[in-house]
């Protein structure tokens, strides 16, 4: 009886340091998971494909004016616009571009959404189509009282593809994460020059 | 030797076989889709709640239209497809909404959403016993002009509800890449 | 060679034919009663996280027991398995036990470990999606309280199985003291499935973190990348003809897992449904005798001192209850030969795939109608072929088909002549199926 | 017992229990399909028009807590810039609060014309004449503040082809008293 009530304190004893063991490893495990790897750091100068689109950089400027492509700025504020070439790459008519790009901190208020706007009509956020690639304008009002910057950050988000969805087994575009940060000179004005590959 | 080369023969047969079951099998956006009533262009597509019949199509590299009173130019990356249609509600007044244009390689195109200030465009009420005309204007590529689909439905989840889905039939594309046909500039501003 | 593979299909009608008003109707009380518990849990989750997950253990119970007692309804009608059961046990449990008593017992003592296993392979994930569902539809505006999930990731979860482990201690002191036993039996089980269901589906969410790590380390993106390079060559030009990146995202690996898990999912089944037969599910005799070697281990293995091996037990016994059926389930199917495996597969496969199309078939035939007047249609189509969802899907034409084929297989593979040679040192094998009913 | 009795046995119990679960298919088929859609039926009861109450020309009716009437029914003819072969028809009702809880009562206020075949006609937006001020609709009522007592007009225009004139009649319905619906007769009825 004694001897049996003993080795089961014994197997007890060693069950707890096996589970210590058990979750220290998980934890460990967990915390390789979480580990933040750098970063990519894409060329401004380079197709991004981030599966759903096709990201082509094209120039970057901050303006004063009252109007950016069809959208009314904040009186009194200044606004950086980002042109990009996006190609939806997928075979269907989208319009997920919203977190597509997100602009650093240091020059925009993470808070704020940019406006979308197709140039070639000052079209805001339509959906764009297969295989077509458009020239997009992301519009994010400046901080009030911000310099311009003589470039900024910008992160670059991808989503991945699920033929069928957890939850209902349809499909779609989920999960999204940083695919790469890039740095982009901000340019004179309007009329500056794309950057070229 | 002879048995067990047949099977690995039976073995992979097996894997060829349970791969074409996995990917046939329909799942669940497959079960609860659209049912498809079928036409041609210039048939009456018969659906649950409204008819359809597409007259014409035609391309171009611009549209011209009105805004507000100002004439505007619109471009496209790709070539305009402009779909004249007459609906009728059957039972009951109901709003059409949907339409797109599926290509030869199953790319869709969604109506687009660049003329969303013009009159005649969807989304369309339609009343029984009163047809009415419509156009669905779409940018496609061109090489997805010829042998298209046009899918028209009232919502946007049309889960077993009826969807027109008209074949357009063939459209020979000439030698600068665009569908026979194409004019340079089509004005949206003559009557339906 | 065919007729291995015609052998099972045959069976299969015939068990069908026998048994179908009989499995018919527990499918149907699955049905009724497991949508009731979903409700209910549904509904508790609304209040608290907790209990609806808790809850839900009864929906996943309903669920184990009918397919249990839909095996179990079988029985009678596979001479070959009943007779490997009775070798099993022994000549010391024949007695001649009521039909329904000896059905209790059978899915009392099958349930635990067949639960376990069913857990174990990710099965109560299916569960748990149709729980997220209804406790989606009814929150009030699908904010934050639709995401009846995040307690699982919650330190909570240890208080509810303290709570049910507590549950359990006063219930077998009850039935000790000898009040009503049978509900105390019951109260013991749904505390074992508690925990069971609870801690399983908690660990596999930490065993896909660790997969999705390991995966995630580029082990596997070189063989990628030359299979991918083989299967689509650099994209062209932009004027050559676009393919959708749906189609190209989903690069060959995980075809080839899916597919693979695909096919292995009826052999799955097969060990569940060996394991609620009772065949050896804690006993490792069979195993043992596989190989010289591996009982050499087992001598050794009972030679270490008993605190170790108690250790050894805590910790392994449950891998070994899971992994053993496995490994025995393998060796019957592998020595039942490959035409057998073969037809398993692909005639699993084939009920599976036949369900979704009859119900896409049904769609067509009853033809478009407006979303409510569907919403209604749709629960009696569901009834004969399944939720659309095919989660568990349990339709009155499919469920008793499906488990009949597997009892077919599994019979047809007892039933081998090559397995009752492999069994020579054994006092010969029965001959004849009425021999061994009489055993 | 030997082991005959016994087979016997087992085959009279498995008979036994093959009979009891065919008897039970009578009552679970049914249990599986009401308790399965169940919340289903519920929808459709409540988002459909079906089971219409017949209101006779010049009474007024009891209707989502408030006293409905029909005042009249008219095409409005004479008018350009209509499709071919149609005709606007104006209904109007008067309607005497009662429960002044519209915002709930009056939900999903839904006026529609039905004619003999029964095609339903939804308020149209083509067609937009001029209305008196006090004059409003059903979904403008709800926010309208009216209290108990008060006695509201309200009108709905329709675009009707010509042939369907002569057998529309106006129905009313609101989600607090789906799948039941008003549905007026005219005074030649």
């Amino acid at each position: 009886m004694l001897e049996s009530a003993r080795s089961r304190l014994k197997a007890w004893t060693v069950a707890g340091i096996g589970t210590a063991a058990a979750i220290a490893a998980a934890g460990v495990l967990g915390a390789f998971g979480a580990r933040h790897e750098p970063l990519p750091v894409l060329a401004p100068a380079s197709q991004i494909d981030i599966g759903e689109w096709l990201l082509r950089p094209l120039k970057a400027y901050v303006t004063a004016e009252k109007y950016a492509y069809g959208t009314l700025l904040k009186p009194g504020g200044k606004a950086l616009v980002l042109e990009v070439e996006m190609t939806n790459r997928t075979a269907k008519s989208t319009k997920d571009y919203f977190d597509v790009l997100q602009a650093g901190s240091t020059v925009v208020d993470p808070a704020t959404k940019p406006f979308i706007v197709l140039t070639r009509d000052s079209t805001m956020s339509p959906e764009l189509h297969p295989g077509m690639p458009e020239r997009m304008a992301y519009i994010w009002q400046l901080r009030d009282g911000a310099a311009v910057p003589a470039s900024f950050d910008l992160t670059v988000i991808r989503k991945t593809y699920k033929p069928r969805d957890n939850l209902y087994g349809l499909p779609g575009w989920f999960n999204p994460t940083p695919a790469g940060t890039l740095t982009i000179p901000v340019g004179a004005g309007p009329a500056g020059a794309d950057i070229q590959p | 030797m002879m048995r067990k080369s047949a099977n690995i023969v039976l073995l992979l047969l097996a894997v060829v076989f349970c791969y074409g079951l996995q990917i046939s099998k329909p799942h669940y956006g497959d079960l609860i889709g659209p049912i498809p009533a079928r036409g041609k262009l210039a048939d009456t597509v018969v659906g649950r709640a409204f008819e359809v019949h597409a007259e014409k199509i035609e391309f171009a590299r611009k549209l011209k239209v009105d805004q507000f009173g100002r004439q505007k130019v619109l471009t496209t990356g790709g070539v305009w497809a402009v779909v004249t249609v007459a609906f009728a509600a059957r039972a009951e007044s109901t709003v059409v909404s949907v339409a797109s244009w599926r290509g030869p390689t199953g790319l869709t195109y969604d109506q687009t959403e660049r003329l969303s200030f013009m009159n005649g465009l969807l989304p369309v009420a339609v009343d029984p016993g009163l047809p009415r005309k419509a156009r669905l204007i779409f940018e496609v590529r061109p090489d997805q002009a010829n042998n298209a689909t046009l899918l028209i439905s009232e919502k946007l989840v049309a889960a077993l509800d009826s969807q027109a889905e008209i074949s357009l039939g063939p459209v020979t594309i000439t030698a600068d890449g665009l569908p026979g046909g194409a004019v340079d500039t089509l004005d949206m501003a003559e009557p339906l | 060679m065919l007729a291995v593979a015609v052998k099972p299909l045959v069976l299969t009608l015939r068990l069908w034919w026998r048994f179908w008003p009989q499995l018919v109707a527990m499918v149907l009380l699955g049905i009724v009663f497991g949508d009731l518990f979903m409700q209910v849990a549904a509904r508790a989750a609304l209040l608290n996280h907790m209990a609806g997950l808790a809850l839900l253990t009864l929906v996943a119970l309903t669920q184990l027991i009918v397919t249990v007692a839909m095996f179990q309804t079988l029985l009678p009608a596979l001479p070959a398995v009943r007779a490997a059961q009775q070798a099993a046990q022994g000549e010391s449990e024949t007695g001649p036990a009521g039909g329904s008593a000896r059905l209790a017992r059978m899915i009392t003592v099958a349930l635990l470990p067949f639960f376990a296993y069913y857990a174990a392979w990710g099965f109560l994930g299916d569960t748990v999606r149709q729980y997220s569902r209804v406790a989606l539809d009814m929150a009030p505006f699908g904010e934050g309280a639709g995401n009846v999930l995040d307690v699982l990731d919650s330190r909570w979860l240890i208080v509810s199985v303290v709570i049910s482990w507590l549950i359990r201690r006063f219930a077998t002191a009850m039935q000790k003291r000898g009040g009503s036993r049978s509900f105390w039996q019951i109260v013991v089980v749904i505390c074992e499935t508690n925990w069971i269901f609870i801690g399983l589906y908690v660990i596999s969410r930490w065993k896909d973190e660790a997969i999705a790590w390991i995966m995630s380390r580029n082990i596997f993106s070189a063989l990628q990348a030359a299979a991918d390079g083989a299967t689509h060559p650099i994209a062209g030009a932009f004027a050559a003809p676009m393919v959708p990146v749906e189609v190209t995202s989903v690069d060959t690996t995980t075809r080839l897992v899916n597919l693979f898990f695909y096919m292995l999912l009826p052999v799955i089944w097969l060990v569940l449904a060996a394991l609620i037969y009772g065949y050896d599910v804690r006993d490792d005799k069979e195993l043992m005798r596989v190989h010289r070697r591996v009982e050499r281990l087992g001598e050794r293995y009972r030679a270490i001192p008993k605190f170790l091996r108690d250790f050894a037990e805590h910790f392994i016994s449950g891998y070994r209850s899971r992994y053993l059926p496995i490994a025995n389930g393998v060796r019957i199917t592998l020595s039942s030969g490959v035409v057998l495996i073969v037809t398993l597969i692909v005639g699993y496969r084939l009920i599976d795939w036949l369900a979704a199309w009859a119900w896409l078939g049904m769609t067509r035939l009853i033809g478009p109608h407006e979303l409510d007047t569907w919403q209604v249609l749709s629960e009696g189509v569901s009834l004969l072929f399944g939720s659309p969802f095919q989660d568990s899907s349990t339709g009155i034409l499919v469920e008793p088909l499906r488990i009949s084929f597997l009892a077919a297989i599994l019979e047809t593979a007892f039933a081998l002549p090559k397995r009752q040679v492999g069994e020579s040192g054994q006092p010969s094998g029965p001959t004849s199926p009425a021999e061994a009913q009489h055993a | 017992m030997t082991a005959e009795a016994l087979d016997r046995n087992n085959r009279a119990s498995e008979r036994k229990w093959r009979r009891r679960s065919l008897w039970s298919l009578l009552v679970l088929i049914p249990l599986a399909l009401a308790v399965e859609s169940y919340d289903s039926v519920k929808a459709l009861l409540g988002n459909n028009d079906l089971f219409p109450r017949r209101v006779a020309w010049g009474e007024s009716a009891r209707f989502g807590g408030s006293d409905w009437k029909l005042t009249d029914l008219r095409g409005a003819f004479g008018m350009s810039n209509l499709p071919p072969d149609s005709v606007p028809v104006l209904a109007d009702f008067q309607v005497k609060i009662g429960d002044p809880d519209l915002q709930k009562l009056w939900l999903g206020c839904k006026i529609v014309l039905v004619d003999k075949d029964g095609r339903r006609w939804s308020p149209t937006s083509i067609v937009s004449l001029k209305t008196p001020d006090n004059v409003g609709n059903c979904i403008s009522a709800i926010f309208s503040g009216a209290k108990s007592g008060d006695t509201l007009d309200l009108r709905e225009t329709f675009l009707v082809p010509k042939e369907a004139t002569k057998s529309v009649r106006p129905s009313v319905s609101v989600a607090s008293e789906r799948p039941r619906f008003l549905l007026f007769q005219l005074e030649k009825d």
